[in-house]
């Protein structure tokens, strides 16, 4: 049955370099597969055409004096001396990262204490997720209004509170340029974290069983079970929601226009609202496609590292 | 002929009052496509991409002033001088707004409407019980504060977005500084008007004004602060005249349960308007309805009838107002002297000034640590850079 | 005082009845093996006294203690799972020190912990490495040691060896004998399905099948006096021989009869005595039954031939056939016998067993 | 070495202890867990409490109330007029208009983008292509520029292959720009599921396009959820892109909801727009609860060890 | 023509060489048996010949096919997980069915071959389950249907009956076996740590270690004259016994001295004959030395005393010790020897081997 081989181990090397001589071997280390290529070829359409050319043709406008309509002038780094000398592009961009930092971590955090808490087999699962899933649901134009009259010290909880007898009460967040962006932060809270519940739930969802056994047994309490071996397991979750949460971030317009539109004075301003408001409202396309060409570039920077340790260098799956 | 109009009138008393337009305009053989898009920029945007993209509509709005002015010389705009020529405009519109709707010379957009933009509002049962008469200066609005807040009233009701607070700043500026000052800041962007005693104390009337506001100010709407004055919470508003509107929702009538003023010795009254331009087509027939839109739009009844729904003054001068309300008529009335008209800083000044300008004045208003010297300063920063 | 003593627990998945009025009492510092077809609920019995699977009814005691509703944390078990469990984003090491660090041991000792079950696992090299960097039977061992550091009285394992290889297999079997023999006061319940950990490690060994506990009882009883036709027929590989007869008395004397085959039943210890004439079924270890190739033992069972012949390693099976009848007889080497030689065998009627061919039980 | 098998008759009489179910465990920590989702979701319902309270107040009450008060004098007035007879510019149809108009837009983008958003995720994950993770990184990186930007651009180019102002266009615009966010999580769903599986599939004969649809896409349901949830609140709340690109035939329902809301000028029927935004919210809503249960446990048990 | 032939494959994981320059062939219709310790890469080598890893260098054909880059449903395998790799969200049914269904078999001979497979897995009663649901046997026991329904021409299992229990474990090997023999042409390579699967299914065993194959013959040949230290330690269970010593050849025939006990070595086939004064190490069988308990043998080796006796159900490890060396020496019986009786021991030699201490290799 087993004529071809000899019994002898050493003989086999020796019989098979013949076979293949050096070099033949060496192919390619991947097959390409035509279906793969079939598959991505939208993404790529989509990326060449439409997110690369967008952000080149961006950076190009970032060059010119473009006011409401483009032009194709060169005025080199003009409008980019113009935004750094302004305060607002500055605070503008601060205020990105605080709100950023704050909003991120209580969304995750929110996020990820009501997943957990929804896992553990309570009673209404599905009315709880959808209740706090519902302000993902609703148009920030009025909900927004309903936190500013909430947040209002004249209109809401300062005023309702001390009609019921506390007159010391101070709760004016909205009113102060401190606090201000706390308030964006809380509402921002509001809107999102239900949405980081869903995703880190359908991350928690998937994750074996077996484990929640083992570490019962090993006596590990369950918000040490959560946090050294679920959270990790759903990392990549994570890392999604924090994703998403980051593009909200950057792109954060719709809760400050309809919250503070960038005040008290320029207390919350955002880059995008700045963009949008030198793209359409000032009729300044160069300085506006100058901010965005800072932002991408910041998002960029942050990015990139990131973005290269986990899919740029590898072929495969992140370990 | 149909001609489809952009336009960012979508409230109630804003689309009965352009249903004034719109029935004339089929009354005249027309048919009216309404694309209605609130707020001025979304209006805008969407009405700028169809041009681009090839799907121009017949008509769209823009606020008076030099926000068009770049979409005519970019051949994006047919003008409509032959209608004008032919009606006569310039002798019938204030001078301010010959030019805002000019472009080399011809015209290319037909003005609707004047709103009057620094209006003062004031619940006249508040003032009495208070026991201050209407403020005739920013110096009275300011004496008559602490009165009205030992009332245990708002003596001033400020809402809290950057162009209300503008809007406070100009009407200051126009009315304690004066029409000159206003003009050489913003039309002949004369930085050393920044340096004149005039400017300093308008700095600081202004300053001293965000005192006397309530504590709910920031982010609040108009319409809101307004429901203060209306509902007696509040002694006093700036506003343009459309505030009027939410004073009849709430079934007051002017000079009864409140009045209006115009704020400062000079009476300065600061206009602005709507205006509609015609984007570029070949088609004949488009072109047919532009001109047909043009007249009609302009015609002495359509005037009337639209202003006085919408609670602004007619562009044309020979109109009969005495059918309109008492805040109306006063308005007219001051109209009738250009000296008294200062216009809106969106007809004379840039977007980008205006924006500009925007920002420093926010800032102050809302920074209370910030000094009058400050804010010239930053206000100089903002005229060199975007000037 | 019994260590663990599950008190007519039923336990079912929906409707699904699992384990039904099942009791046992496991005495403190016990080996105890459960042994049984795969889905007959091992793992279910061993889940709910960990206290990872709720009972529907009975209770279950450790010691004094009625623990049936404490936290599997409170119960003082250590447990290796089938399916490894591993905490898969931590390093072995990691693995095998996080419930030490949440006991809040002291470092060295869990260091020292840590390195002794890591040699005792060979797994010392490993030590840095992700559970997904690991081959099955590397997984295995690092869940082994997660128990194995940790202090319990009761040790609860679910087959913990099967992913392993022979030698390692042997090793780690020996090792946790010895474990079990230096924590003296360790009570063990192992779940496995292998013959020789079931009859080498266990004190008692418990059969299960179809929601109940078959037999329980020191190993060299399980197989050498199973209690039924299951137990006879699942414990010992390989399998033991039946086959069909009756019980006759011939001339007072109690005589198995099958066929012209006859084999006396003066050495059989019987455990009820049967009538004679009723139905029987004779069981008979390969391993009891001698080959004859001379002639001359009248008590034989001739007209055989060997059919195959399966080399084991240090024996063969020979499957020996006539007609119908097969029966496989261990003999030593690796080519006794030439297939298709005439045998004649002989049974050795107090190594064999006799059921009750209706309701399975031992005769 | 103790006796055998203690039987259940002994113990029954014996009765040590009383047995019978599990004791209703409301613990402390049981307690706190209800106590805090509680909580949270009262602050999250508290927006959602002033809105339904204003909607319900006439305009009067508004303007004299508090937000908190009570409406004294009931009415459902708003909800009518937001949707049936709110104006927004000359038409006074409210928000019912765009309705369908939404949903035709609604249905395929979302379809398109979440499959789609699948497809690369499962490529990306599964079939390593040299280059295929630049191209992703570049669509993330995408996903940080603000919408606006890409309108201009996007525009031409629509035009320019005439299906600017159409549906097919506003669908597009939409798949467009749901990719990174839809590719990003299906690519990071996969990446968590035992490699096993996909082994499995690829012996037993499946291609590329099979395993997807029968082993991949059936495994996916709480991820097919989050996507789900993501692009029908993003498509159906979406203003701007369907204002641009969708053509006046097709202009979505949030164009109205804007048109009363949001007018600059005009005096604001609170109550209205409240009523108006929350029926608007109502489709999204409505999705949330009925896909929510799909939610299912344990996806991957059973399907790995390790 | 080789069925499948694995030339110089190189596969390393990240940095992490797994195997190296590897190169075995399997002739059509060989049942092959890869068996190795826990690590040594046999699961990477099985997905390699599947196309599930890629490989780094070296060349995989199938008959005349290369197919080193083929896709792996283009292969025509069929494979059973070491990790079930049960397709969650599909019943039981469905999970057998999915190879047949993609392949676009007819319906009536879908459900023909499930029923079948099912039966043989007596797996029946669970077609409408997911996997959820099953112990972990009967999730094993899906696994190996859904490759059996297959009709391919390369049947790859990674240790299918690890989970098993051992009568269902006999069961399917004999199943396998039989599927094998049924399927003349059909090649089979099986991935498995224990011996009694290796011994009795394998044409041919590799032994793997260290990223090589270590030797390659047909099980008697692995079994009785191991290539070196590794095979001979790996393969048998109880363990080989080693012993060290020298060769001398105090009067011109060679002798295996271990202290002050010998061996002669006249019947002992060398590999290569060592010079005399060397050393090297023997390795015997635990059933291949006798026990002598009279004193009357010369050839004995005396001085050692029963320590423990390990009853494994037919037969007993009997560990017999003197200082430093331990003998296991396998006798029939249940406690054939009571422990602490001195017993001397007879060594076969033709039955032994000797190895180079240094290089491990057989001598
Ligand atoms: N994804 C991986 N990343 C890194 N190392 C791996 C990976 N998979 C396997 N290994 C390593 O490769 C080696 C071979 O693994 P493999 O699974 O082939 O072993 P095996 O022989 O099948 O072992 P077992 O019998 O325990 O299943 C092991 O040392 C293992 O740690
Ligand atoms: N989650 C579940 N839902 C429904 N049935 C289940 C579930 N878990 C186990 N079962 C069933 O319960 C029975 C007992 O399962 P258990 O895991 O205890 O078996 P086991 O004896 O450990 O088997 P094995 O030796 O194969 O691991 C099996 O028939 C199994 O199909
Ligand atoms: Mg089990
Ligand atoms: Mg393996």
């Amino acid at each position: 049955m087993h004529t071809m081989l000899t019994k002898e181990r050493e003989r086999l090397p020796v019989r098979v370099d013949v076979a293949t001589p050096a070099g033949s071997a060496r192919r390619a280390r991947r097959r390409i597969r035509p279906s793969t290529l079939f598959a991505l070829a939208p993404m790529a359409v989509v990326v060449g055409v439409v997110y690369l050319g967008a952000m080149a043709w961006t950076v190009r406008l970032s060059t010119t004096s473009s006011k409401l309509l483009p032009t194709y002038d060169f005025v080199g780094l003009d409008q980019y001396e113009r935004l750094f000398a302004n305060a607002r592009f500055l605070v503008s961009l601060q205020n990105m990262v605080v709100f950023g930092v704050l909003f991120i971590a209580a969304c995750l955090v929110l996020g990820f204490l009501l997943a957990v808490l929804i896992d553990q087999r309570v009673k209404a699962e599905g009315l709880l997720r959808t209740i706090y899933l519902y302000p993902h649901a609703l148009s920030f134009i009025v909900t927004g209004l309903a936190w500013q009259w909430f947040l209002n010290p004249e209109l809401g909880l300062q005023r309702a509170v001390r009609e019921a007898g506390f007159e010391s009460f101070a709760f004016a967040w909205l009113a102060d340029g401190e606090t201000a962006l706390y308030a964006l932060v809380l509402a921002g809270v509001w809107q999102s974290s239900g949405l980081v519940m869903v995703i880190l739930l359908a991350g928690l969802r998937g994750v074996d069983p077996d484990l929640w056994k083992a570490a019962r047994v090993d006596g590990i309490p369950a918000w040490r079970y959560y946090l050294s071996i679920v959270l990790p397991l759903i990392g990549p979750m994570i890392v999604t929601a924090t994703v998403l949460l980051a593009i909200a971030v950057v792109k954060l317009y719709d809760l400050v226009v309809a919250m503070t539109k960038g005040g008290p004075g320029i207390a919350t301003e955002v880059p995008a609202k700045f963009v949008m408001d030198h793209l359409f409202e000032r009729a300044n396309v160069g300085l506006g496609t100058a901010a965005a060409t800072v932002m991408l570039v910041t998002v960029l920077a942050v990015l990139t590292p990131w973005l290269y340790a986990r899919y740029g260098s590898t072929s495969g799956r992140p370990a | 002929q149909e001609a489809e109009v952009i336009h960012w009138w979508t409230s109630g008393g804003e689309s009965a009052a352009l249903q004034e337009f719109v029935s004339r305009f089929e009354a005249a053989g027309g048919t009216w496509v309404d694309t209605a898009i609130a707020g001025g920029t979304n209006a805008r945007t969407a009405g700028i991409n169809r041009i681009v993209g090839g799907d121009a509509p017949t008509a769209m709005q823009f606020n008076t002033g030099r926000q068009f002015e770049e979409v005519a010389a970019g051949g994006l705009l047919n003008d409509i001088e032959a209608v004008a020529s032919r009606g006569g405009w310039r002798d019938l519109i204030p001078a301010s707004f010959v030019d805002a709707i000019s472009y080399d010379g011809e015209i290319y957009a037909v003005p609707v409407n004047i709103h009057g933009q620094n209006w003062m509002f004031y619940n006249n049962a508040v003032l009495e019980e208070a026991g201050v008469a209407p403020p005739q200066t920013w110096e009275d609005v300011l004496a008559a504060a602490e009165k009205i807040e030992a009332a245990g009233k708002i003596p001033f009701a400020q809402g809290g977005e950057p162009w209300q607070e503008r809007t406070l700043f100009n009407a200051v500026l126009a009315g304690h500084g004066g029409p000159e000052l206003y003009d050489r800041l913003y039309a002949q962007n004369d930085v050393a008007a920044l340096d004149t005693e005039e400017f300093r104390a308008v700095a600081d009337v202004f300053g001293r004004l965000r005192a006397i506001v309530d504590e709910g100010s920031p982010g609040r709407s108009w319409n809101e602060t307004t429901n203060l004055v209306v509902t007696g919470r509040a002694a006093m508003q700036l506003m343009g005249d459309w505030a009027k509107g939410e004073f009849l929702a709430a079934g007051q009538t002017p000079g009864e349960e409140y009045g209006c003023a115009l704020v400062g010795a000079n009476e300065a009254l600061i206009i602005g308007g709507d205006v509609f331009v015609f984007p570029a087509t070949d088609d004949e027939a488009q072109r047919a309805a532009q001109e047909m839109l043009a007249e009609v739009m302009f015609s002495p009844e359509a005037q009337i009838a639209f202003n006085n729904v919408k609670g602004s003054i007619p562009v044309r001068s020979d109109v009969d107002v005495s059918g309109m309300d008492a805040c109306a008529q006063r308005g007219a009335e001051v109209m009738s002297d250009p000296a008294k008209q200062v216009p809106q800083v969106n007809l004379v000044a840039s977007s980008d000034l205006v924006g500009a300008v925007d920002d420093v004045i926010t800032q102050y208003w809302n920074d209370p640590s910030m000094d009058a010297d400050a804010f010239v300063a930053r206000f100089r920063e903002a005229m060199e850079i975007a000037g | 005082m019994a260590a663990v003593s599950v008190r007519d627990v039923s336990i079912a998945f929906g409707s699904m009845p699992v384990l039904d009025r099942l009791s046992i009492e496991v005495a403190a510092g016990e080996f105890l093996v459960l042994l049984g077809p795969s889905g007959c609920g091992k793992s279910t019995l061993l889940n709910a006294m960990a206290g990872l699977i709720d009972v529907e009814d009975g209770e279950i005691h450790f010691g004094e203690r009625n623990v049936t509703w404490e936290e599997p944390k409170d119960r003082g078990v250590a447990m290796v799972f089938q399916s490894y469990a591993l905490y898969p984003r931590m390093s072995v090491r990691e693995n095998l020190s996080f419930g030490l660090r949440m006991a809040r041991t002291q470092k060295a000792e869990i260091e020292a912990r840590v390195a002794r079950a890591a040699a005792m696992l060979q797994i010392e090299h490993l030590l840095d490495r992700r559970p997904s960097e690991l081959s099955g039977g590397q997984r295995q061992r690092v869940a082994i040691g997660r128990a194995l550091v940790r202090d319990a009285d009761i040790f609860l394992f679910d087959e913990p060896l099967s992913n392993l290889d022979a030698q390692l297999r042997n090793e780690l079997r020996v090792e946790i004998k010895r474990l079990h023999q230096r924590l003296a006061d360790t009570t063990m319940i192992y779940v496995t399905h292998d013959q020789i950990e079931a009859l080498t490690l266990a004190d008692r060994v418990a059969v299960m099948k179809d929601r109940r506990i078959q037999q329980l009882a020191p190993p060299a009883e399980i197989y050498n006096r199973p209690a039924n036709l299951f137990v006879a027929g699942f414990v010992g590989s390989p399998r033991m021989n039946f086959v069909e007869g009756r019980i006759e008395a011939p001339d007072g004397a109690l005589v198995f009869r099958a066929g012209d085959r006859r084999l006396a039943l003066d050495a059989y210890e019987f455990a009820r005595r049967p009538a004679p004439g009723s139905a029987a079924t004779l069981g008979v270890r390969p391993e009891h039954i001698g080959v004859l190739e001379a002639g001359e033992d009248v008590h034989a069972w001739s007209g055989l031939h060997v059919d195959i012949v399966e080399p084991m390693g240090a024996d063969s099976l020979v499957w020996c056939r006539d007609g119908e009848t097969t029966l496989a007889v261990r003999m030593a080497g690796e080519k006794p016998i030439a297939p298709g030689a005439a045998v004649r065998l002989v049974l050795d009627p107090a190594r064999a067993s006799l059921f009750d061919p209706a309701s399975g039980e031992r005769l | 070495m103790t006796s055998a098998v203690v039987t259940s008759t002994d113990r029954a009489r014996g009765g040590i202890t009383a047995r019978g179910r599990r004791p209703r465990r409301l613990t402390a920590g049981r307690i706190g867990l209800y106590a805090f989702l509680a909580s949270a979701a009262l602050f999250f319902l508290l927006p959602a409490w002033i809105m339904l309270l204003t909607s319900l107040k006439p305009m009067e009450e508004i303007r004299q109330g508090t937000i908190f008060a009570l409406p004294l004098a009931p009415t459902l007035e708003a909800w009518a007029a937001a949707w049936g007879s709110a104006c927004t510019g000359l038409t006074c149809e409210g928000i019912s208009v765009g309705f369908w108009n939404s949903v035709r837009i609604l249905v395929p983008s979302v379809i398109l983008s979440v499959l789609l958003g699948a497809l690369n995720g499962y490529a990306l994950s599964f079939w390593p292509v040299r280059g295929a993770n630049v191209l992703f990184a570049i669509l993330l990186a995408g996903a940080f520029v603000p919408y606006q930007v890409f309108l201009y651009p996007l525009v031409r180019m629509f035009s320019s292959v005439g299906i600017y102002n159409s549906l097919a266009g506003i669908v597009l615009v939409h798949v467009i720009f749901g990719m990174p966010i839809m590719t990003l999580l299906f690519r990071n769903f996969y990446a968590s599921l035992p490699r096993e599986l996909f082994n499995a599939a690829r012996v037993d004969g499946g291609g590329f396009f099979t395993i997807f649809l029968r082993v991949m896409l059936p495994m996916s349901t709480p991820i097919l959820v989050v996507a789900v949830i993501l692009q029908v609140t993003g498509v159906w709340n979406d203003f701007i892109l369907g204002l641009t690109f969708a053509g006046r035939e097709n202009l979505p329902m949030t164009v109205q909801l804007n048109n009363i809301v949001n007018s600059t000028h005009g005096v604001r029927l609170y109550n209205v727009d409240m009523a108006a935004t929350v029926l608007t919210g109502v489709v999204p809503l409505a999705i949330y609860f009925v896909t929510g249960r799909w939610f299912v446990r344990g996806i991957a048990a059973g399907a790995v060890k390790g």
